[in-house]
């Protein structure tokens, strides 16, 4: 099976030399890759410091909310939305992108802001709710800013996408070469704003890069229920953009076609349209209790970590040493963002009232 | 809370039960559902999910998919749906999720849903209920923690109820089902009674079997007291009746009105109130500015302010986005603490 | 040319009996007609009686404006958007429906309301203002609420869609084929309330027609700069539903593909959308200067009316003498709705509370 | 109207010339746009037609299209694209043709524009002003003529400026854009001098050639008197003023506060005439309840209802949709016979 889905929907799609060509030899899981060793090194260790990131906000999150889960109760109060399994959209597509490149992400943003190189200690702080955070402890994990690399991110579904045409459209006028790259989810791409970004993108000729995350569900409310079509990058079509789905959560897919759109955008040839179909491992939040799901006993079957680490194995490219390290490297790392945050401290009261106004 | 019109049912009378606010609201619901085909309930995880804050919790098992529909996350169409199955003649429930979200379906509620029997000269009705959760405290920050009530209350053509207990969530929804017109009933998710959510002591009431209405417009005396009057609503209500509770033993009578609706207004109970006690508190888990409190203020002054025998004060957000911590956010909600040194200066 | 234009991305729409087949000889203005003469008339007349409407607002509402253009001046106040060239697209829809089908119509409704069959007295008397208008004088002319027929109008572009569907949806549930057509502006076809409602309608399989009027303009934004793709009935695929554009302003290819689109609907074969490719001959509203338009002088030659008057004399289908008959009766026609208007009181001022509330 | 902060211009001072107000506030916009190569503007018909409400006339010709751009009618797209270019530096000045129609993109105002700034801590900076045309008067109708002034000052993150004058829209466009936070600059259709709209005698007024700002958050004593304050803003003032010169002929001596802006909202100055007449009226053509009327009352009692020697009046839209018919909008806006009335009836 092809990984690569072309879209058979581009006819309006500019072609020529920007255009991107992507009916090479399938690539997927099971092709051979056509990445070098250490890119598919990075794309694997991006994703264990993300999953080993979420595991512990997880961990930190559920620690003192017992006996009975009480949703404002604890360190990391609130609604907490884990992107375990999503890791393939982030690293790939993050790969591409410098820190001067705008990145706004959905109010699952986690894995997009570590991919992106938000800063970990002050995001966890944020998470914490704690003064050394990214927002001072004002924003929280739906509202995460970090200004260094262009990051931000809306607790508000598809909203995300309007204010990363405003980044694009900066980077254009200002003369830079930066791109903007706008993700939310299958269940958001049936919202007005949307459409409306796509067809703006197409008319002012943005350098945009929309990304779907199709996790194939949005809370309870599965695919089939909310979206009219199979497939999210055929709607490029009605924009006059290329179009691509990546199936099978595959790392090395998302980059390849990342890598297109992104250098598309970047040298002037406007927006594209990206659907992943990856995997909401978890709950839509931490305490969902999931009983409208059929699939959760397959799940760590398809788990996106595991099957890349035994490709990159198989390959001969990671060997369990390496895996260790990886792993004790991202742990570390992480501990050393949760020991920051929880050693920043708790926001003062009296500046409750702060920051309103600049 | 009062039982009107509705004649008394066949069976022998059930006395009332402890129910959650949520239980009550899906009961009042249930029983209008039973009762006329034309009432349907549709939002985003209103049917498996049974609602995230259990506002439909087994609807779906009971009345089937057709009338407890789940809907993508198109706000904007769903509602203007609504909308058109109201005039249509049903007589739909539609929930907002959060009522943050407002912003993206705003034209339909405001230009449409309201305006649409005023601008056809009363020729078209558009009877439904617009279900919505607000309210903090649970750290869900700026953009999943707002009350907005003012903002719905200032624009014309909807009714606006809110619910503090679970006999008027069960009565209000009864009545707001049945009224002619579109009301917007907003329910407070820490008073709903969740079981993952803290709570106040007061979530659970006693709630009447049978169906009953609740009168939209009719502010309820929750405490009756001497000395201050205490105007609020949905979860400040159990906040108030706390530190009322606390202020007795100090000698200090608090009586605590709880609105119930916005829209109408109930200006005579304020005024009323106000009149007897000279001494003026209003507690508004919404912005301060612009909104509520200040509606309540104007209201008794505008009639007399000789009656006030203090500045009234109050205790609501201070204009500042939901912050998320936990002692920011506590420190911009009205808190029993803020309620209680309120009560205490206008008291001198 | 071909005047029904087949969208080349109908690949998701359902086929079957259901389908519309419209793939047969060509049609349009040059093509012999395949509909029958009294069918043609009909359409001839009702596409008269707009424009002796719309001529006749015209002329009231500028008659006491003089000297200086004051637009809240006169026996009509306030914008005024006449739909002149437009009456192709209302008559071919229109000449499907029943009164107790729904058409929501946009900020420029009178020729959609007049071919639904609104009552044209009390519609005028709208637009006057009067106590005996369809809302007593409450609503003007972007607002004409006519319960009779379900017909209804709103001056926010594209917002009148959503509620085509629950009109829709309220047919379906109580079991009848009523079906429910809503009517948007190309320019407004960029709006939230295009997307959303299209998905919706698919999903849901509720019998709803969109139809587009591209007139080439939203005030004075062209085309091209407000949508991204030449072809909105492209946008059809987006949405898994049938898709047609029709070129020319042929009111008979208007008739035909609406024809399939309302059957389908009315058969339970779920939503269709259609574009017409139609006209603005006048300004956006009245007064406007269009100094923004290189078009106004070739405007006349593409006049639906004489065109489509010509079109039916060669055919030997009407003679001079039922030429004049119809404009007489049109003329009259208005007139009558015009002296109801004036005779009706002017609302008293002391109910300028009533119905805010049932 | 306050001249600040600006250096005195190389050139010979130009006197002031006596513009419409939507000249003036394209002075402002054009001054700004010359200096600073981030400002650009942007929404729908405000290039070859020039702003339906002349707001932009002329500036395509002088900025090209680059600056000065034609928008799809897709307002959620255009006002987050305002906000993502504020953030990344730029300072866009982008219009909502009409503030009625603020229900489809509000989402992104409210919750993205206004709240950026507070959630990330005072990081992120969204510097931008959103212009829109308010108010009736010109038979409109429901969805066409609105105020709504009070909704946008209830929810916070945004500033909100209302000029009346055209020295003060010129000042404060000057002041909105040079702010580093997000803006909201409502201009009424009624005031801007247009050709084609009957207008009030006070819409022409002087304005100084060179730029200058008007501080935001300060009210004008528009008329200074000694027995009623007048508390309005916008249209409102020019007909506060036209009827205070007739009741000066009656010996009734009216102070006219022009607040200018509604956020942040100059307390003190409503206070301080307030407490000199004892007197108040607030005009206001935003809809009564819930919205700025209240809120100028609340202010004055929670200090001191005892400087009250009458209850405040209010005249204001009466919670009614905005009637289509001439007879029905005249009686439900605030003209100069209610704003009359009002003042006779509080000066008793
Ligand atoms: C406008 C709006 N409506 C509803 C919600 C509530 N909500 C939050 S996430 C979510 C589901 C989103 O699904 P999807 O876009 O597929 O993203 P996923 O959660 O699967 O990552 C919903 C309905 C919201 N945040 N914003
Ligand atoms: C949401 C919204 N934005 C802007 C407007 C102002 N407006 C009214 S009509 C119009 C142009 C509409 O163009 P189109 O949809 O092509 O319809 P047409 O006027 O050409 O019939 C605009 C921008 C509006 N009414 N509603
Ligand atoms: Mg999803
Ligand atoms: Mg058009």
């Amino acid at each position: 099976m092809a990984a690569v889905a072309r879209s058979d929907q581009r006819l309006d799609a500019p072609t020529g030399p920007d255009a991107p060509s992507h009916l090479d030899a399938p690539t997927g899981p099971d092709a051979p890759s056509r990445l070098d060793a250490p890119t598919r090194l990075d794309l694997y260790r991006t994703m264990v410091l993300i999953r080993t990131f979420e595991e512990r906000i997880r961990q930190e999150y559920h620690a003192d909310k017992t006996p009975g889960f009480d949703i404002g109760a604890g360190k990391i109060p609130g609604e907490m939305h884990l992107a375990a399994g999503q890791e393939p959209v982030a690293a790939g597509v993050c790969a591409h992108l410098r820190p001067s490149d705008a990145l706004t992400a959905t109010h699952r943003p986690h894995h997009l802001a570590i991919a992106h190189g938000v800063d970990l200690a002050k995001m966890a702080a944020e998470i914490f709710g704690r003064e050394g955070g990214l927002g001072h402890g004002r924003g929280g994990h739906m509202h995460l800013f970090d200004p260094a690399v262009h990051f931000s991110c809306s607790g508000i579904i598809a909203e995300g996408l309007p204010p990363a045409l405003g980044q694009a459209f900066a980077f254009r006028q200002r003369g830079t070469d930066g791109v903007a790259v706008a993700v939310t989810g299958e269940g958001a791409a049936n919202q007005g704003a949307f459409h409306e970004s796509l067809n703006l993108a197409t008319l002012w000729q943005l350098p945009v890069v929309f990304v779907v995350e199709d996790n194939d569900w949005a809370i309870s409310v599965p695919r089939h229920a909310s979206t009219a079509i199979g497939d999210n990058a055929r709607r490029a079509a009605a924009y006059a953009m290329p179009g691509e789905r990546i199936e099978d959560n595959d790392v090395e897919a998302v980059y390849e076609a990342a890598g297109r759109a992104v250098e598309r955008a970047r040298a002037g040839g406007g927006p594209s349209l990206l659907e992943v179909h990856t995997l909401r491992l978890w709950g839509h939040f931490e305490g969902d209790p999931q009983t409208y799901r059929t699939d959760l006993a397959t799940l760590d079957e398809v788990d996106p970590i595991p099957r890349y680490r035994r490709r990159l194995m198989e390959a001969g490219e990671l060997d369990q040493a390496q895996v260790e390290q990886i792993a004790a490297d991202a742990a570390a790392e992480v501990d050393r963002a949760v020991q920051f945050a929880l050693a920043s401290p708790v926001p003062d009261p009296s500046t409750a009232t702060a920051y309103v106004f600049a | 809370m009062t039982l009107v019109e509705e004649p008394a049912s066949q069976a022998a009378p059930v006395p009332p039960r402890r129910l959650t606010m949520a239980k009550a609201m899906v009961e009042g619901i249930s029983a209008e559902m039973e009762r006329d085909d034309a009432v349907f309930y549709m939002g985003e995880d209103v049917g498996a999910y049974g609602g995230i804050f259990a506002s439909t919790t087994g609807l779906l098992e009971r009345f089937g998919p057709e009338r407890v529909r789940d809907t993508p996350i198109s706000e904007t169409a769903f509602m203007g749906l609504a909308t058109g199955a109201a005039v249509e003649g049903m007589r739909p429930i539609v929930e907002l999720m959060f009522a943050d979200f407002f912003g993206v379906c705003m034209d339909q509620i405001y230009n449409h849903m309201a305006k649409i029997h005023f601008e056809s000269g009363g020729n078209v009705k558009v009877p439904l209920v617009l279900t919505s959760a607000v309210g903090g405290g649970y750290s869900d920050a700026a953009q999943h923690s707002q009350c907005l009530w003012g903002t719905f209350a200032h624009l014309p053509g909807m009714k606006v109820v809110v619910p503090s207990t679970p006999a008027d969530a069960k009565g209000l929804m009864i009545a707001a089902i049945r009224d002619d017109n579109p009301v917007m009933y907003l329910f407070h998710k820490g008073a709903m009674g969740l079981a993952w959510m803290s709570k106040t002591g007061r979530a659970l009431g006693d709630v009447p079997a049978d169906a009953y209405e609740t009168p939209i417009g009719k502010a309820a005396v929750a405490r009756s007291g001497r000395d201050v009057t205490v105007v609020t609503v949905s979860l400040s209500v159990h906040h108030a009746l706390d530190v009322a509770d606390e202020l007795a033993a100090d000698g200090i009578d608090v009586e605590v009105l709880d609105l119930r609706s916005l829209v109408p207004l109930d200006r005579e109970a304020i005024f009323e109130s106000v009149g007897r006690t000279g001494r003026l508190v209003v507690v508004d888990e919404d912005y301060q500015s612009f909104g509520m409190s200040g509606e309540v203020m104007a209201t008794v002054v505008e009639r007399d302010p000789s009656v006030l025998a203090a500045p009234p004060v109050r205790v609501a957000v201070p204009d500042v986005p939901i912050p998320y911590a936990r002692s920011l956010e506590q420190a911009v909600l009205p808190t029993p603490e803020r309620i209680r040194s309120a009560i205490e200066r206008v008291m001198g």
